[in-house]
């Protein structure tokens, strides 16, 4: 188990990252993540007797992003035709059960669970489920998100994905 | 009159909306298009190896696919004939039989009934089990390792049924040189809106791409894939094509264009991938006539009535877009992505991490796409509303294009709605069949 | 028989509990109510600027209110006439024309479709502008600045709906030093009830307010605002009024008395507040005969169908609580709250928090409504709870009081039902008309 | 042809799997069986002090049962007769009378309508309260306590209706020293299921236990209590039992076989609980016939429509299981546990955590059961899968065997599916009754 | 980022205040906020151009009370009149993503992500997904809120409301 | 209020717990609890004048587990059979709102508010909504579960339970 400071500094993080989500602020929020960082969200099935069964490596993928695109993504997203987000979500993320463990010199793995709320327009409503799995590296006094993979617990997703995890 | 000439006028261009809500008109999609039409069922890559199986829909009746011992490939209901439990709850595995959880009733991957707990001692003579099997859809064929399933035991055959579609349909399948495979995994996804909404768009509906796609066409999507298509606007050598039996195809360009534009593409991987380009149009050249040949790539396209599907390029994804109905204002739509089983990894890994970022749930082209089909369905549901037309007008009255010859098709611009009214004709012709 | 009669039996004060719940019923009332009566869509003062737009419902029809250029004010089926996208996604904002984000068709703000993508090269003369504008509601009136809209080109004026309502409604118009203004903002909130249970229940169920919100009562809501009401219960000189075409009102009184409360209540904020309420009480002698200006303030009241408001003190809001239909057992609720635009800043805030506090989504008032306006679907949807009637028998074969001479409605004592049986009376007769 | 005719199809063994989903099918359910039947409310033991009262639900509509001051208990329905309202809100508790939330109408827990507010001033001559009284469940009748409400005045007697299960029901309602109680509290869920497939699977369905049920019997399932059965197969002393009015029972053995496993079980908590189980078995020798004492206890049967229970042993507790119909495929189960209300604590103790463990919300086997039922309802809603029909065929033509003497009802193997062609039969019968 | 101890402290104010809430203990809930408190809910639009439209402090709202009025909120709903949580709701809080800002001498400005569960009577459930920001004052080893904004990303709020955020 | 460490500690080990289920590892998470674990969920009526009217002691509960029939349980999901768990659920353990109150010794009582969501097969979502009042023991550095009490909000239960709390 790592100190509480360790702790601490994580989840402010954490919580800070998802808060420039839902402000919008998406610039500032990729500046969090590290120039080679891969944001991979594998499908996931129900398979006979593999329970947790995700797609690998190169198989199925919702997101599988390096920075590039995800800067595309973005740059995408302030065009006032991005109409999936004109006018934009309402977005919350609850961050929860933060764990971590040492990964060597000065990184870090982090899991949490993740609840993603999802309003928009008049009565749209849509919540996404599931966990994150990120490899965190020591940037000064904080962090970077230099590996991010995003497991949805739904194998059936509530609708088309215009938001970020 | 026919009851379906209240909906679709034809000759006005002129659909109402009442189709696209109605539950009891839904209900006759259902008995009369879905539980009638060839439907896509998954890709034999899929379930490679005997035993393999995977479960899908045919309308809202839920099937389990599978492989037998002897290599041949089934579809069933996956609905116990005893008391109609899911035979199978997994989305796919290996099995060589499926017990029902139920009351364990047995069943062969071949859909016979083999065993029954307490068989003898229970049931004596009086349970014929011969008659008692997984109910089998009645006809099955694969094309290209797609699958597809028929309800209708006497329904004209796949390749009828496809029509002139099959011509272009060659084109996608001989150019492969492994031939095609679905990379694992699907993907899944709700929308609030009618089936119809996402089957005609791809059937035709060039039209939306400057607006609806304007954020994606700024970005330089070269940048994903240098084989991606700039934004063309109306353009003459690019068509759509209205096929028979209500399917549809957009941006048929001719003369070995998109074979162009991938060779140069290819460069920017270097000699690996041109070689393969150049390969892959070699088959084709060996494979087809020289006119066909150079068709070399599809666009969008819609096979009636619900498996939207594309292929701009060898270095693109084969995208399968099946929309399932799940009632009237409900879609559930399923996600593959289609590769040449031969390809180059390097090309492999480019279209599968261009299908994810492109039109897939995420993809930066179908969350427009969504939040327009939704909105539509939405803002329609009105008394006042329900009383208005859907304007199919653009080329109402145009004479259809002269293609190139012996290409089939009624051929209409590149920019054009005519697609859509095809697909809403034979819409109408099934609605109206006893 | 009228096809009504089986619901509502006047003679007896009794209503069938169906046409609370019944699909069919919801789906006539629909057409023969809410596309045939004058509906509230906003007030003018929440789009003061040419190109100000807002956003509103006509029964289950997305609106699209907008002020154009030339200030004038029009509401549109909020629909694309191409395929049917929601043209404007927000609830508000100014814009000289709205493009849908489907196909781009782009509309001025005055309904005309102004330009399609491609225009010529895409339709060439196949499309006939003029006739694919928005759908504008026929028939827009404004009064008081509140905004009326009926898709029935050929219904009555709204004067002639509002009928003797207006001669009360006037009161509160010509109270206004500045006339009436909406503070920006609206509040929204669902329940699961039928629309009429809300709305009757402003039409006239006085009865309901000594229990339902005797907690509210037992407070010392003075202490909120002093113009409030400590519950008077049945008091000969307040009435309940019974209108032309379904509206009711409630607590009704005449004399000055409002005038006299306020008066009193204005003491307590100052010689500001105190010359404001003269002022309004001026305004209204000049403006109206003695005896209507007498009445000074109205209680809570109910346009027909679904308009509810309340105007109790020229210290208090005036409440518009619109209960939009969204099937039989399910209301999405609208409110907003006027106050006048010339009050003093004192008496605007008193007014603002007044309206939060009282009936507002977290309202003292309207927690308990929506429990019992819940529970009451809840209770009764039962074939056998479905068997029976509603009781509003309290004043069957009573005759209407005399009112004060000149003024228009039936008199009902303040605690009656009468006002709720007009309401069903003229819902039976819409529901009746071919 | 009878309607039902179509549906249940009694010589071959087929019920068609619309009767589990057709909306029109389902209301009709509501109107000929669920407002025909005696429905079970609970138990007096509930509601033992005068006041006490509890919520039920007879089909959809909301039940209010209550103990009278003069200890008599009534049964209405739990809808204000003003305006619909739910007159009382909770689940369970003790009053003299109850005030209606909305305008405050007070009935006494025996129905009449004490009070309304502002009565005469209100009101007058004009509201004959003898008619507004809460509306009464016209027949209710207690049998062992177990309360049964039927809303057809003109029904049969509980007796009648009850029939030869009443033969079998009396065995367990004698064996209790104490006379049952239910031990406070009940659990509630939801499965997405039509409420015959649960009725059903207690009325008679044997068969899935060895699978269904599989993991559970593959536990020593005696390690939670003693007495509980390790499964048995065919069994040539074990019977189901069809009985007149649809009812139906499992696993009925004669000749003192299940007390012998009572007794046995009974050691291992000390001589305590030896004495009770031996008080158990005098007490039924003593008040019932030697053939139908040596029943001793009963196992899982269904009381036509829809209470299910089970009766394994003295040491086990008497589970109930109401199956709520929400609608055509969704059920809210409601979950007793009763005991002997004279067992010593250990007794008490044992059946109270045995039966959280095995049929309880969170059970061992009510787990698996949801997952069956709730799947086999996803698996047949599709157009093709309605067409098939349910497999009952176990048993068509097979002669009934032969009971002991004297011993009511149709006897079949222990693993049959005669009591569910019992139960369809009779539902049949209902369905097509005028 | 402010340190793990003041963190701790006022995640445990927070979260012994919303137990209050679910507790019912409505007194000693409104001890928890100074005399001067504003507990605000601003109204909040879809408004072209404007992501975060919330109405502004003379616009429409949904709570603006001071304490008094807390107060007599608290008194009706002692009342057995006050239908609306009689029997009362059973209410789960789900307090999340807290971030502190110092904010002088003796204050602090806190946000946090807030779901709100209400389940009531036999089968009502509504759910309340939002943020808050509150202004808390210290108070000897503990807090007092002397502002709460609370801010819904429900732009149809899915029932009446009768709960406290 | 405990101090920081504790919480940290407590807090990673409620983590770790949920997060043993969600990973299918019963037998890991069984270990957690001491020999002597009551794992107690009582029914949950809306009785007048009984705000959190729980059952009692010989009340009706949904579970009354001891150790020994948790293994029972566990050793049943470990069989092809237990249908209502194959294929596996996917599930997801947000705990949050947790506080803690020293017990004596080396005892400590736990509070969380605990939401489980629920995915399996294709398409059923359930949720689930309470809170947790546990006593944990020290265990050398870490803790065990001598007593969880479970109480769910909803008195309607959205399904048939096959997962743990
Ligand atoms: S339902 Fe499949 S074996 Fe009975
Ligand atoms: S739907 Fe509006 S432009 Fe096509
Ligand atoms: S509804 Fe019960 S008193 Fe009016
Ligand atoms: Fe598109
Ligand atoms: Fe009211
Ligand atoms: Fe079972």
């Amino acid at each position: 188990m790592v100190g509480h400071e360790l702790q601490h500094s994580v989840e402010q993080f954490l919580y800070r990252e998802v808060r420039l989500l839902s402000e919008l602020r998406y610039e500032e929020w990729l500046d969090l993540f590290t120039d080679e960082v891969r944001y991979w969200m594998p499908a996931r099935e129900t398979i006979a007797g593999q329970p947790d069964a995700l797609a690998g490596d190169s198989e199925m993928a919702y997101f599988d992003d390096d920075k590039a695109f995800l800067a595309a993504r973005i740059e995408r997203l302030r065009s006032p035709l991005a109409h999936a987000e004109q006018p934009p979500s309402r977005l919350r993320y609850f961050v929860s059960n933060v764990e971590i463990e040492e990964a060597g010199e000065d990184e870090i793995d982090v899991r949490c669970n993740l609840l993603v709320y999802q309003s928009r327009l008049e009565r749209t409503e849509v919540s996404y489920v599931g966990r994150r799995e990120d490899r965190l590296r020591r940037a000064g006094s904080s962090w970077r998100v230099t590996t991010r993979k995003i497991i949805l617990d739904q194998t059936l997703v509530p609708r088309s994905i215009s938001v970020f995890f | 009159m026919e009851q379906s000439e209240r909906y679709v006028k034809f000759e006005e261009g002129l659909v109402s909306r009442k189709i696209f809500f109605d539950p009891e008109i839904y209900q006759a999609e259902l008995e009369r298009i879905f539980a009638r039409c060839w439907l896509f069922l998954g890709h034999e890559s899929q379930i490679p190896e005997p035993g393999d199986y995977m479960t899908a829909y045919m309308g809202e009746d839920p099937i389990l696919v599978c492989r037998g011992a002897d290599g041949t490939v089934r579809a069933f209901l996956n609905s116990c004939r005893h008391r109609g439990m899911r035979v199978c709850r997994a989305d796919r595995g290996n099995a060589r039989q499926f017990t029902c959880s139920f009351h364990g009733w047995t069943y062969a991957n071949s859909g016979e009934l083999r065993g029954v707990p307490l068989g003898q001692d229970a049931y004596g003579e009086r349970l014929n089990k011969a008659e008692w099997g997984l109910l089998e859809v009645p006809k099955l064929t694969s094309y290209g390792g797609m699958l597809f399933g028929n309800w209708d035991a006497g329904a004209e055959s796949l390749d009828d049924f496809l029509g002139e579609l099959r011509w272009y349909l060659d084109v996608m399948v001989e150019r492969q040189i492994g031939g095609i495979e679905f990379i694992p995994g699907v993907q899944r996804y709700s929308l609030d809106a009618n089936w119809k909404i996402a089957s005609e768009n791809f059937a035709g509906d060039t039209y939306h791409l400057p607006y609806s796609h304007g954020s994606m066409f700024k970005l330089d999507i070269r940048q994903i894939n240098p084989a991606n298509p700039s934004f063309r606007g109306k353009d003459a050598d690019y068509y759509n094509i209205g096929l028979d039996n209500g399917h549809g195809m957009t941006g048929i360009v001719f003369g070995d264009e998109r074979y162009r534009v991938d060779l140069e593409a290819a460069k920017e991987y270097g000699a690996e991938v041109v070689e393969y380009v150049e390969e892959c149009h070699q088959r084709l050249i060996k494979a087809l006539p020289k006119h066909q040949a150079g068709v070399y790539a599809l666009s969008f396209s819609n096979m009636f009535p619900n498996l939207s599907f594309n292929d701009f390029s060898a270095l693109r994804p084969i995208g399968f877009y099946l929309w399932l109905p799940k009632g009237p204002s409900r879609i559930e739509a399923w996600n593959w992505c289609g590769i040449d089983r031969d390809a180059p990894k390097v090309v492999k890994d480019l279209a599968r991490v261009d299908f994810t970022r492109i039109q897939s749930v995420t993809g930066i082209a179908a969350q427009d796409d969504t939040e327009n089909f939704e909105q539509v369905t939405e803002a329609t549901r009105g008394v006042v509303g329900q009383r208005l037309d859907f304007n199919y007008q653009m080329n109402v009255g145009q004479a259809p294009l002269d293609g190139p010859d012996d290409c089939p098709g009624r051929f209409a611009p590149y920019i054009s709605e005519t697609n859509q009214l095809n697909f809403y004709q034979h819409w109408a012709a099934l609605f109206d069949a006893p």
